[in-house]
């Protein structure tokens, strides 16, 4: 199979999708001539041209129910947000207005939108342009909340995500953008439905719940391990919100063993939401140990490369939690 | 501009009803028939009804908090209306929404909203939907003095006018955000001014003349087709309190005493015999029809059956 | 001791700190004459005077920001957010700048501010003025979080927070402003330290951890159950963050079953940390039942009374929980 | 008003000062030694210079993204920007902040907000101190014009106006935000004329005049002080891309050459030459002088440690 990045990835299921729903538009800070700050919609003006890539001024509010209202009555939006930071701005009109609106109009109408932002850390960007928000939106019924760790995820989930009649969250990992891996042919029309977790790697000793640019970190330490015998198995939920618990649970049986990892602050994180499914389900009686979480210290993230990489799960880290577990 | 009697009527019935409906919606909380709150728009009647009355069904509208007669104005179902006010399962909103969210898609509302300004942002997109389609229609955006002051009003009113979208912004100016006097929640007296910072036009009206506003806004919606977003603002007035359980210690027994002095049905009725549009029995076989319609709509939400727990998760996700 | 509603012990912590601290202000929509929209205010206009009692216009993020930048140059700030749900518009300014500020400048300065808002459901006001928030705000590093049950913690934990230097988010409960309770006299400098969870009602055999409203609720079931002899610990965690994971944990080993109740939805909420915190410790060995969670439906609040009393813990549902766990 | 030699040595130096640190901070990137990103104000730096240099250490400051201009003119320490910028731990925030954060509180500096827009809302708190302990000092917010666009610009400026806060707010339009030049993100052309939305005072100046920009200040202060807010938008152009990675299709190169005639530190120099005011040969030495300055500031910050993992939790919470 070809190779592409992530970025390209999400290029290509915009593009397509743009290609095939002529009703569906797309906007942002930057998107146009520019491609974007991360590059992601690089091309895309020149071939929609203006009526639908749609420079916006800095106005994360304003653009986010900008993309609820025309969805409501009848288009389809894709809106970037260009830093998952940002989101902060625009909470407004995604919890109380997208998320909502269906429902508290007793199901008149219906919000097709994406909401793309990048999140993660790890380009020196500090503490505002570093977060990793998942958890916040994942606790609003109404929206759906996707994060793809490799570029086909990437591609199939976001397709489906544009063809979703509700509004979703999609959040890309920066660090992720230019990471390339296989991706089915242009000429297929390859979709990923929301709510399948994917099993990366297999295992039958311990498992490892993760999501994002987590999981090829988590696959890289499985891989250790293996060397000594031990199979962990990663199972990357790739969506949130619904989330797929029959594949966390059954795993956990299996294994015994279950160590949560991701990238965003431990407290308060979607974490918490993972550990409980298994520990409600009958997975519990399955447990030989304490299932264990890893999230980022809860600190903002710091500036310095150094301490960037060491508040959020290291390998070292994810080695440790696993052997604590065995 | 002269308006038909057809016109006419509509509109004063129109007032009469949204009037009719707020003094019977507030009977029934005394009579605790509803629970949670209400904001009534008595002596605003003329805003909501003057322009939604100017509108098509394909015109959009976007409710405020206070919108009672936005969606009369707009047609909307009276019935459902109360129903949804009673939270029973025949209201627009299955009885989920309530008051503050009643929307009807088919007559072309979106929706009232219960956040100050929530509705400005959503109204560009809608405005960009019909741009896009290449619509002739426009959507209106309600929202009050209080609101001007979010920052959705001015991202929203930028955005508009950058991408020329097809977009009429009202400010129904009652003079209070809850108890706080527009002087002291802007340092400017008129709020249309507003409009030079984003390059459109801005113009401001006495509220409570619902014959000037219908005109208005029929001028106003043929220059936006053609040149882009305005802000239009209406200056009146809320007798009521802010909602159910406001003392109103911010203002005087007085300053309430002159602008129902200036009741703009009152004004309606009196435009209408001097120009000797309609009788005195026309009018009052028009108010009496008012009362009616508000009597059968309250019958009707009355028989109307509670929703059920049941069904709590339609809607949530489509 | 004297009873006083939850609104006036909140009222009279403000009061009395306004009175031995000079440099306090407290801002919000309404909060003047009006006396705030539920009334939690009154009297304080009248007192302290319009250079420190200040009516905003209605501008959720300025009056945050507003409070972070008085807070950060010498003041103490009180900012009133009228529903909790309209935090939305002001996450930038609270989770971008007044949590991270201190830490992004390398401790230079710090920001003692207090966010107030009314969360929760039961006032028949519908999706966009009944949520619970809390899970936000706990998972920002940065921000300590309070939500009080009785009237007696609001007053003692909201002078702690005021006294705070950190930005504090406190969480009031609208269904409590009216419910009376034991305060203790005027005169005494009622002080409740924030972090410590406190047990309302103490058992053997199940554990309920919970906060807010659902705290007297819990109880209520508590007291059914031991006629029949089953003995309910309530634990009330009162502190979101920093959270007493000691209290929690002990009662734990102590009873063996747990359940975790707050009306926020369930997805995504605080729960999650909750149930994580007992099950990653060693209570993890004591447990011989699978730890549940009560959450609300995930659903946005329905304005309907009977629809929007059954989408949260109900007693029945909470009776049925612990007889799941028994 | 004609300014002391000792303060256009001040102005000049600074502008200096600040050119040379970015160069050098490109050339560090370049070199590998930073990773992250940066915001160059080349081309603009008498804004930050000339409006800063007219404070006291008593008037606080919200920097930009793009505020080395701002620092330096408000006296911050070369050393410790340099050191943050490399991310060392003797940086004005021990490494944890960067560039984008830069503050220091000892000479009124509140910090550069990586949020466009973030320090709008501060401002007014700030100023809100200033008014409350009726101090005789005002708080000067800076941001650029796509920040004038956010929320926060509408909602702080009203806020300030509402309660005469001592604010100064400072518009650096460089007509570009990011990739979008200020003709697609707002209708108008004087960004200083919505200042009439709050009823405040608003002007335009050359933002390539540091004398001006410096004398306006004084009188600002002093308007400001007596009256409330005011709005002061400085005309100006950025030179490089908008951060590290900017390949600037989005303008043309006769364009940037453009602004590079009118560049600021040049204008000074033929100010100060034509004035008589400095020799070419005093010029020059302070030219040399900033070199120094920036290269003992590389030096130091090669030599500074780097922060410790041990230490992380310190300054989350007080
Ligand atoms: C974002 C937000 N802040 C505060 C409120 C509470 N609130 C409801 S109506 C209102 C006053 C609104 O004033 P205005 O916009 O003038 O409209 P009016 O009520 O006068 O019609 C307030 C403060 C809210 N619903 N939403
Ligand atoms: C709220 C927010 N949105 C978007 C960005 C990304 N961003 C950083 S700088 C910038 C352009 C800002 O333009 P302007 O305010 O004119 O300042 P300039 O960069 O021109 O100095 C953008 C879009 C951001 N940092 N914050
Ligand atoms: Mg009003
Ligand atoms: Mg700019």
């Amino acid at each position: 199979m070809r190779e592409i990045t992530y970025a390209q990835a999400i290029n290509e299921a915009m593009s397509e999708e743009m290609r095939r729903e002529k009703n569906l538009i797309f906007m942002g800070e930057d998107i146009g001539l520019y491609g974007g700050a991360f590059g992601v919609s690089k091309g895309m003006f020149e071939e929609f041209g203006p009526e639908r890539i749609l420079d916006t001024p800095i106005t994360e509010l304003a653009i986010t129910g900008c993309a609820a209202g025309a969805s409501m009555t009848g288009l389809r939006t894709i809106v970037e947000i260009m830093f998952s930071d940002f989101m902060t701005l625009a909470m407004e009109q995604l919890a109380n207005q997208a998320a909502k609106n269906r429902f508290q109009f007793g199901g008149q109408g219906s919000v097709p939108m994406v909401l793309r932002a990048p999140g993660g850390s790890g380009t020196g960007a500090a503490a505002q342009h570093s977060q990793s928000l998942e958890a916040w939106v994942a606790h609003v019924p109404g929206l759906k909340v996707v994060i793809p760790s490799t570029p086909a995820d990437a591609k199939g989930l976001l397709k489906a995500s544009i063809r979703d009649d509700n509004p979703v969250v999609f959040l890309e990992q920066k660090l992720l953008y230019r990471v390339k891996g296989e991706v089915p042919d242009l000429d297929e029309d390859f979709i990923i439905p929301l709510g399948k977790a994917d099993i990366k790697r297999e295992g039958k000793d311990v498992t490892i719940i993760t999501y994002g640019r987590m999981v090829q970190r988590c696959i890289k330490v499985a891989e250790e391990f293996a060397k000594d015998g031990v199979e962990i198995e990663v199972v990357d939920i790739r969506t949130l919100v619904p989330l797929d618990k029959e594949t966390l649970i059954s795993s956990a049986k299996k294994t015994g063993k279950v160590l949560v990892v991701h990238e965003a602050c431990q407290t308060g994180g979607f974490g918490g939401e993972l550990v409980s499914v298994v520990v409600e389900s009958d997975a519990f009686f399955y447990l030989d140990a304490p299932v264990k979480r890893l999230g980022g210290l809860d600190v903002p993230i710091p500036y310095n490369p150094g301490l960037e990489a060491l508040v959020v799960p290291t390998e070292e880290k994810i080695t440790a939690a696993i052997k604590d577990l065995l | 501009m002269k308006l038909s009697k057809e016109i006419h009527k509509e509109l004063y019935l129109k007032m009469n009803q949204t009037r009719e409906f707020e003094e019977t919606a507030a009977r029934l909380f005394v009579e605790g028939k509803v629970h949670g709150t209400a904001h009534f728009c008595i002596g605003e009647e003329a805003t909501g009804v003057g322009v939604c009355s100017a509108l098509e069904v394909e015109d959009y509208i976007l409710q405020t908090h206070r919108g009672h007669n936005q969606g009369i104005g707009k047609n909307m179902d009276i019935n459902k209306m109360m129903a949804e006010f009673r939270g029973k399962a025949t209201g627009y909103c299955k009885g989920k929404g309530g008051c503050m969210h009643i929307a009807d898609f088919s007559v072309g509302s979106l929706g009232a909203n219960g956040v100050v300004g929530g509705g400005l942002p959503i109204a560009t997109g809608a405005a960009l939907k019909q741009k896009y389609n290449k619509e002739k229609n426009i959507t209106v955006c309600f929202f009050g003095d209080g609101a001007s002051n979010e920052g959705a009003f001015h991202e929203s009113l930028n955005l508009a006018s950058v991408w020329k979208l097809p977009v009429l912004f009202v400010c129904t100016n009652n003079l209070y955000g809850m108890s706080t006097p527009v002087s002291k929640s802007m340092n400017i007296e008129d709020i249309s001014i507003r409009a030079a910072s984003y390059g459109i036009k801005g113009i401001a009206l006495d509220g409570n003349d619902v014959v000037n506003i219908y005109e208005e806004t029929l001028k106003a919606k043929e220059y936006i087709l053609e040149n882009g977003p305005m802000l239009m603002v209406l200056n009146t007035y809320r007798w009521m309190g802010h909602s159910k359980s406001d003392a109103q210690i911010y203002r005087t027994k007085d300053e309430v005493k002159e602008w129902k002095e200036k009741c703009p049905i009152k004004q309606h009725k009196k435009f209408i015999l001097e120009n000797k549009i309609m009788t005195e029995d026309e009018l009052v076989a028009i108010g009496k029809q008012a009362v009616e319609d508000i009597e059968k709509a309250v019958e009707f939400a009355e028989n109307s059956p509670e929703p059920r727990i049941e069904d709590i998760f339609d809607d949530v996700y489509a």
